[in-house]
């Protein structure tokens, strides 16, 4: 192996997808190479074309797929043109892939063993089973499982999404292939366990000389972790270089946008100082919630004793990892679930007691914001049906009052007039979130809960949405319960925060506090898991 | 003899015997109670397995000795007295003596209430039977009997065991419970699909027409019910079966073709006709009944459907029956005659083709008669040539449980698809007596639905045919029958129906009795 | 060029393939409905002297033992059987749509005892359930339809209250609650058009099943009576004829399996739904 | 797992008791009935009082309320009556009559289990997309042949026109493999469908194209990965298969000619014979009931994620 040869060079790349007679052309004169040893971290936004670029290395493009023009050699083999059954020697030998989603990257069923066996018998047929699987043991020890023998034999809903990955990565490893290409591999898991998985990939890279692909649209991620980066805009590569420079010193704008898109180059809000005596427009005391188990014995707590207060007019963000029960939390807000113990008062009432009439009025007040917003409206209806349904609802049955309404908040929510015509289905990201903020504003609330509402968007529009909800706080007067995963974004738009762990609250106060003196060893660990902190503004973090 | 002779056997395929012949019914047997075996499928059974007193010549119609070596008459036909052959036993072991005899012809004569045996419809006056000595018996009636003599010799007469006759109608369903004293045995029955009969070998007392008296040459008949004509016919042709019953028209042609023979036994009784249901208002006026008559195309029904093996109806009962009288005077196609006819009755044609009386349209509705030949083919063809003066047909389908309660209500079909096959003139009077099959439905059959109609001048023919004790006279009553119910119009006699058979080349010496159920007692197979 | 047309096939997606799948069925229902256009001859009345002949220039499927023109019995029965399968399925909806909303919006009593009458029902073979209503009510056109329409009720009601339970708990369900809406609007809004939506389109896809239903228990025996033109009746009349004469059963089978085909198509066309 | 266990079995037995109530409401509501029709046939030449008397001595004339209860109570005892047509005690005729089906039933399913197989290895794998979308009608078009147009085209070329088997005659296995090859074809048409709409939405999880990625071939993902992920959705019709099977068994054995148990329930509705049909209806849904029973017991066998929560509900 040739060190200074690239592992894997592409030149000149162009692809084409072809549907219904019209052609999108992906990749433009793509051309790198990425070193043994070396990560290359490919980003770009949703759309860009980085999971064509990693396919194509793979060949295993789509058949709608066409590659016009350009050559890929991986180990100075030339994939481009090169026949199916050829392919299938090099795949998983020479370059292994990463996946994105490793809940749904294993066969749920059959065992971890029977699937790690099968990926090295593709390549050595003759291999003797029980030989294997005593190195299949020493590989999942390598890669950081625990009782590996006992792994082997379990399913993969047995094992959680960490070590899912850590399997994956094991089977990715077990030929020491000469590239990795990683599309996103972490970025279904949670921040802490993301840190270990590239922590992990990082040793395996030093130690046996892998070159990398990582695929990723979390620049945060790429400054951390590659030794050079490639930025991809719209199927063309604007911008490649050494890590450390391109972030010190973008020189296209795009680069330049992403970055100053990023939440981490905000600065934490500032507490505002409410002009007079406000209210708590939100209280919960010792909130309890359980999901009842089988036979209606009672289950798993979800959330346990919490407590916080949400001053009207002020944003509260709520962070914890997958499952720790933010949304159960939420739904006891709603009074979509009652309580077993503890209270919650919104506006001064319990939404779990008010009925009838009052709690129509209670639910126009507390508005819902959905993380996926597509599947939050009826598939069926139009913008303009959607819009005016909580009019309807109102009781305005003049059709053009409505359309007045309708126009002047599609202008506060900056969405063309357009989209009236459209189905959400048809809608960019974006574009669907601001519907749904639409929607809940037209019903004239007092309080909104979001629920990872940014979570799913590129970061230029994520930073374009939460400029937004600033915006409408501050002409509306409106509360906010803003929930995520992700503290850069928290941080940004959060006065007060509360930090859930499995259903407990280890620490709440304001958002400055929180994040500048943290007291629990939790959020210090999520602080510290924040990828790409040293691109956060130095005057926050102390 | 009405139907093809076979083919004489050659000498280089001389009788050997042996092998199984294989036999396609239409349709599954449903009760062996002898009385039963009008049902051609139950007949088809019981002639292989019972024997008779007599036996009808098939060429000469002649009443001849079988299982009674003799018999005597008195003078007004109400004393019988039969000697018995000797040594002749049911297939359990019983003797056929006069006391098993006698006990056959009682339960025959008069039903069994208890056992829900009802009686047969060949014997009619039957009073009591004497045992004279254990081979002579003696039968009395109370009234004369001319036509007793040939019912001894149907297969509703067949002599069964003892034992047999203990059992409850139901269990007659049950072909090996069936013990006769015939040349063949069930040996096995898989209900509504097959029997298999053995041959029995110390059988020795076949009628004289069908000698020598032997055992049969074959070893055995496995029959086969395959409803469906075209796989009946069609694994006929591909060789998977010696012999098929119900061989339609159409594929005659395809079996001559075949090297294969048609046999066409004619069945000597009432021809194959439509029969009205005058209860029914829309067919009470003879008017209407005879127009309908003469708006039937017969020739063309025969040209389109069947085959010369089908002779053109000239009366209600077949030429070659006793007592026939040529009426093909009066069964002419006449259009204009129906039309003027129709318009006597007050049914006028309106505009749409339909004719008309008081608003309401003159259609009628008939049933097709599953074991008719082209029932419903030939129903539709009679449909489109009423249609031509105006009459509507509907030809009904349904279960067979459906068809028979419809056609016991006038009101639902006026019209009645039938044919009764027996070489006796008795025959006139299974068809339309009241308490017999009463085809017209008069009221005092078992119809609960007739209202009003009954012909007593006509009831009162048929119990003279019944009970004429002069054959001269007796054929003089049937002369009077069937001019009355052709003059009313009660019958539309289309053709004499034929028992089509199809005989691969194989089979040789066939027979068949008076009514064209064949016997395969003297059948031999050549080897193939 | 003519843009207002471009505007409505985009508004209701109208695409090749779609109208591709909807055309065999537009062929069916205009052969059904004036099948006159399509041929000259009378279904009904034959010329004896022109029986059983082979497909020809003038009677391209030939003719019948009555000297009918199969090509013209065969558009003419277009309409019994295709009447036919959409009365039978216009029934099952018309019962299972109130059975499967009630089941699926009802409380816990009244979804248990529809499901599990309708798993007793299911549990019976459709055939047998079918041939004894029609045992029950008697032979005839409708009643064809009719029977087979109930014999589907009960799994149509089970598809359609899945459905119901579906959409119940998807987050459009949810957020139309959280803006006001009352229980009835939500129904009548979304639950009712998006459960009854994925309904209709595997209705269509029972039409085909209704077709085949229907000719069975034609061809069986308790269908229309002759000489009405129905196609299950057809092959029953014409088998016997198979030896001497295929076109009697084969164009009439050819015209069940085009037609049950028809329906899937459509079936797959309409399911191409947002 | 006990609790789960005689839940289901309780469920069972009500879906074979309401099956059986219902099958009797729906006989017992049809105009006339059997004794009458059998004894009303002219061809008996039975007076109107020897019918109702042999009525009465069947117990046709009670009310349907005692008929209902006298039915249950026997059919609970095991004894499933007479015949009316025939006499024959109705066991004897479903003893008689159950290997034909059988037979029939195992050489259709597995004749369609194999056509399937074999049709959705082609239709996943064929070489180019259209050829791909056309073999993906064929099952559609396939559904829409009528059972008995394709038996009697098929009696009559491959008995009569080729003869390749005889039709008549034969018994056994040997008469079971034309009708079941041709019943095959309709039966695995359904089977196809679903294997090939759950074997699509396997091939779309990103799964398979992990295991394309390490190397594996087509056919190997096919049978090692997506057969065993997309059979437990083609398992669930199974319940479905076998009504389809009875159903064309009704037609296949009229259309054969044979003595099963779909040949005695199309006579028993032709004759009214209610004991008849009703013991029929009572097996095809005690299979039924049995058939979807198996397949639940084996859905944990063949998917893993579904053992736990089993498990966890039972517990
Ligand atoms: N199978 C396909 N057929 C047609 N167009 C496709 C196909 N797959 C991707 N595209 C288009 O190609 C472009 C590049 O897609 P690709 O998946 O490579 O983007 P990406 O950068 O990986 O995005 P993301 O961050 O959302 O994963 C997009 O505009 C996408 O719509
Ligand atoms: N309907 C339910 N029944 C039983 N358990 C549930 C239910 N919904 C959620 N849970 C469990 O409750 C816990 C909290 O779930 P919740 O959805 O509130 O988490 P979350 O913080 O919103 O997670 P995520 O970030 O993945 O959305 C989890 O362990 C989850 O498995
Ligand atoms: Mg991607
Ligand atoms: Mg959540």
């Amino acid at each position: 192996m040739n060190a200074a040869s690239p592992q894997l060079n592409i030149r000149d790349l162009d692809v084409v997808y072809e549907s219904r007679g019209s052609a999108h052309h992906a990749l433009k004169g793509v051309s790198l190479e990425v070193r043994a040893g070396e990560m290359l971290a490919l980003v770009g936004e949703s759309g860009s074309g980085k999971s064509t670029l990693g396919r194509a290395i793979l060949g295993l493009l789509p058949e709608s797929a066409r590659i016009q023009r350009g050559s890929i050699t991986v180990d100075g083999t030339e994939i481009v043109g090169l026949p199916e059954r050829a392919l299938r020697r090099i795949r998983g030998a020479r370059v292994a892939l990463i996946p994105q989603d490793p809940a749904h990257s294993l066969d749920p069923v059959r065992t971890i063993g029977a699937q790690l066996v099968e990926a090295v018998h593709l390549h050595e047929p003759h291999s003797n089973t029980a030989t294997t699987r005593r190195m299949l043991v020493g590989l999942l020890d390598r890669v950081g499982i625990k009782e590996p023998e006992r792994r082997l034999r379990q399913y993969p809903h047995e094992l959680s999404g960490g070590m899912r990955q850590r399997v994956l990565i094991a089977a990715a490893i077990a030929q020491r292939p000469a590239l990795i290409v990683a599309d996103e591999p972490t970025s279904a898991l949670d921040v802490s366990v993301q840190v270990q998985i590239m922590a992990l990939l990082a040793e395996l890279r030093h130690e046996m000389g892998t070159a990398m692909l990582f695929i990723t649209h979390d620049l945060g991620l790429a400054s951390e972790q590659a030794d050079r980066v490639a930025v991809l805009q719209h199927g063309t590569l604007c911008e490649t270089g050494e890590t450390k420079a391109l972030f010190a010193n973008p020189r296209t704008p795009y680069t330049r946008r992403l970055l100053a898109d990023l939440p981490l180059f905000h600065e934490a809000r500032a507490p505002r100082r409410a002009e007079g005596p406000r209210e708590d427009a939100i209280v919960v005391s010792h909130l309890t919630y359980a999901y009842k188990g089988a036979g209606g014995r009672p289950g798993h707590k979800a959330v346990r004793d919490i407590s916080f207060n949400v001053m009207a007019g002020q944003t509260h963000g709520i962070v914890g990892e997958s499952g720790s029960g933010k949304t159960t939390l939420l739904r006891c807000l709603l009074g979509l679930i009652t309580p077993d113990s503890g209270s919650v008062h919104i506006l001064g009432e319990n939404p779990a007691q008010v009925e009838g009439t009052a709690q129509r009025a209670l639910r126009r007040a507390v508005q819902f914001v959905y993380q996926n917003p597509h599947v939050s409206f009826d598939p069926r209806c139009r913008a303009a049906d959607i819009l005016a349904e909580p009019l309807i609802n109102a009781g305005l049955h003049d059709r053009g009052a409505r359309t007045e309404r309708i126009r002047a908040m599609l202008e506060r929510v900056q969405l063309p007039p357009a989209v009236l015509e459209r189905r959400a289905a048809n809608m960019s990201g974006g574009q669907s979130q601001r519907l749904a903020i639409a929607r809940a504003l037209l019903c004239d609330p007092k309080i909104l809960i979001l629920d990872e509402v940014v979570s799913a968007l590129d970061v230029s529009v994520q930073a374009e949405i939460l400029t937004l909800l600033e915006t409408l706080q501050r002409q509306l007067d409106l509360t906010y319960v803003f929930v995520s995963h992700d503290l850069a974004v928290v941080r940004r738009i959060a006065d007060t925060v509360s930090i859930i762990r499995a259903g407990t609250q280890v620490e709440h106060g304001p958002t400055e506090t929180v994040f500048s003196t943290p007291h629990d060893d939790y959020t210090k660990h999520l602080l510290a898991a924040i990828p790409g902190r040293d691109l956060m503004r130095p005057a926050v973090l102390a | 003899m009405a139907f093809h002779a076979p083919a004489p056997a050659r000498a280089t395929d001389a009788a050997s015997p042996g092998g199984t012949l294989l036999y396609l019914e239409k349709q599954p047997h449903k009760n062996l109670y002898p009385p039963a075996g009008g049902f051609y499928p139950n007949g088809g059974i019981l002639a292989q397995i019972t024997d008779r007193l007599t036996w009808q010549n098939t060429d000469t119609l002649k009443i001849e000795p079988w299982i009674a070596t003799g018999w005597s008459v008195n003078a007004d036909s109400t004393v019988f007295t039969f000697t018995l052959r000797p040594g002749v036993t049911f297939s359990d072991g019983t003797p056929v003596d006069a006391a098993a005899v006698a006990l056959n012809y009682d339960t025959f004569g008069k039903g069994n209430r208890a056992l829900h045996l009802p009686p047969s419809e060949v014997i009619n006056n039957y009073e009591r039977s004497e045992v004279i000595d254990p081979l002579t018996v003696r039968f009395y009636f109370s009234k004369p009997s001319p036509g007793f003599l040939q019912g001894t010799s149907v297969i509703g007469s067949g002599l069964v065991s003892p034992a047999s006759l203990r059992r409850p109608l139901d269990e007659w369903g049950d072909a090996r419970h069936v013990i006769g004293s015939g040349p063949f045995v069930v040996r096995d029955e898989v209900p509504g699909k097959s029997v298999d009969l053995v041959t029995r070998p110390d059988y020795a007392w076949g009628p004289e027409q069908l000698a020598p008296q032997g055992p049969s040459r074959l070893a055995g008949v496995r029959i086969i019910v395959v409803p469906e004509d075209s796989i009946r016919i069609g694994a006929f042709i591909a060789g998977q079966a010696d012999f098929a019953r119900a061989v339609e028209a159409y594929d005659e042609e395809q079996i001559i073709r075949h090297g294969d023979t048609i046999y066409a036994a004619s069945t000597r009784g009432v021809n194959n006709s439509v029969v009205f249901r005058p209860d029914n208002p829309l067919v009470a006026d003879p008017r209407v009944r005879l127009a309908l008559l003469h708006a039937t195309d017969r020739p063309d029904i025969l040209r389109t459907l069947y085959s010369p093996n089908y002779p053109l109806a000239r009366s209600v009962i077949a030429a070659d029956a006793q007592g026939f009288v040529d009426h093909a005077a009066d069964l002419t196609y006449d259009p204009a005659l129906a039309g003027r006819l129709l318009d006597e009755a007050g049914w006028t044609m309106a505009p749409d083709g339909w004719r008309r009386r008081n608003g309401v349209a003159l259609a009628l509705a008939v049933h097709e008669a599953l074991p008719q030949p082209q029932s419903r083919s030939m129903l539709v063809l009679l449909a489109q040539q009423w249609r031509r003066v105006g009459v509507r047909l509907t030809i009904l389908s349904g279960s067979p449980a459906m068809t028979v309660l419809d056609n016991l209500n006038p009101a639902v079909t006026p019209l009645f698809h039938a044919e009764v096959g027996r070489a006796d003139p008795d025959v006139i009077k299974s068809a339309f007596y009241p308490t017999n099959r009463n085809v017209l439905l008069q009221k005092g059959g078992q119809s609960r639905h007739v209202e009003h109609f009954v012909d007593p001048e006509l009831n009162g023919l048929l119990d003279q045919v019944a009970s004429d004790t002069d054959p001269a006279t007796r054929l003089a009553d049937l002369a009077r029958v069937q001019a009355d119910i052709l003059a009313k119009g009660y019958s539309i006699p289309i053709f004499e129906e034929p028992q089509v058979y199809a005989g691969s080349a194989r089979v040789h010496d066939m027979r068949f009795e008076a009514v064209g159920r064949p016997v395969f007692y003297r059948t031999w197979l050549a080897r193939p | 060029m003519n843009t207002a047309l471009a505007q409505w096939r985009q508004r209701h997606d109208v695409t090749l393939p779609r109208l591709l799948g909807v055309l065999p069925v537009l062929v069916l229902v205009l052969v059904a409905l004036c099948p006159g256009l399509f041929t000259p001859l009378d279904p009904l009345a034959g010329q004896t002297d022109e029986r059983l002949m082979a497909p020809s220039a003038t009677h391209w499927f030939g003719t019948d033992q009555f000297g009918r023109d199969v090509f013209s019995r065969i558009m003419h029965g277009s309409f019994s059987t295709l009447s036919a399968a959409m009365l039978a399925v216009a029934i099952s909806l018309l019962v299972a749509i109130p059975l499967g909303l009630a089941a699926g919006l009802g409380g816990r009593r009244l979804s248990g005892a529809i499901l599990a009458g309708a798993d007793m029902v299911l549990a019976i073979p459709e055939l047998f359930l079918s041939l004894s209503i029609i045992t029950l009510i008697g032979p005839g056109a409708t009643h064809v339809a009719f029977a087979v329409g109930i014999s589907q009720v009960a799994g149509f009601t089970r598809m359609i209250r899945t459905e119901v339970v579906r959409v119940r708990a998807t987050e459009y369900v949810e957020a139309a609650f959280g803006i006001g809406s009352t229980f009835w609007q939500v129904v009548w809004r979304h639950i009712v058009p998006n459960s009854l939506a994925p309904a209709l389109s595997l209705a269509t896809l029972r039409l085909g099943t209704a077709i085949l239903a229907i000719s069975t228990i034609c061809f069986l025996g308790y269908g229309p009576s002759p000489p009405t033109p129905e196609w299950g009746l057809m092959i029953t009349e014409g088998r016997n004829y198979l030896a001497t004469a295929w076109w009697l059963t084969t164009f009439p089978g050819l015209a069940i399996i085009f037609s049950a085909w028809a329906a899937t198509l459509l079936s797959r066309a309409i399911r191409m739904d947002p | 797992m006990t609790r789960y266990i005689l839940s289901r079995a309780a469920q069972a037995l009500l879906v074979l008791w309401g099956a059986f109530t219902l099958s009797f409401v729906l006989l017992q509501v049809m105009p006339g009935d059997a004794v009458l029709i059998k004894f009303q046939d002219p061809e008996l030449g039975l007076s109107p009082q020897q019918i109702s008397d042999i009525r009465a001595s069947y117990g046709a004339d009670e009310s349907a309320f005692v008929q209902y209860a006298h039915v249950l109570g026997r059919t609970l005892a095991g004894q499933l009556g007479y015949s009316i047509e025939t006499g024959v005690p109705v066991s004897r005729m479903l003893h008689a009559a159950y290997p034909t089906t059988l037979r029939l039933a195992v050489v259709s399913f597995g004749g369609a289990i194999m056509l399937a197989a074999s049709f959705a290895t082609a239709a996943l794998l064929a070489p180019l997309r259209p050829l791909r979308a056309a073999l993906r009608l064929v099952p559609g078009l396939a559904s829409g042949i009528p059972v008995f147009w394709l038996e009697i085209v098929a009696i009559q070329l491959v008995s009569f026109h080729w003869k390749l088997v005889p039709v008549v005659g034969v018994s056994g296995w040997a008469a079971a493999v034309l009708p079941g090859l041709a019943l095959a074809i309709p039966i695995s048409a359904p089977l196809t469908q679903v294997f090939l709409s759950a074997a699509e939405r396997v091939m779309a999880q990103p799964f398979i194209d992990v295991l394309r990625a390490r190397g594996a071939s087509p056919l190997r993902i096919l049978y090692a990965h997506v057969l065993p992920n997309a059979l437990p959705p083609t398992l669930t019709i199974s319940g479905l298969v076998f009504g389809e099977i009875l159903a064309g068994a009704v037609v296949t054995e009229t259309v054969f000619g044979l003595d099963g148990l779909g040949q005695l329930a199309q006579q028993a509705v032709a004759n009214q014979d209610v004991a008849v049909l009703q013991a029929i209806i009572l097996i095809s849904v005690a299979g039924f009931v049995v058939i979807n029973f198996t397949v639940d017991a084996l859905h944990p066998l063949i998917d893993p994620r579904i053992r736990r929560t089993q498990a966890g509900g039972a517990a």
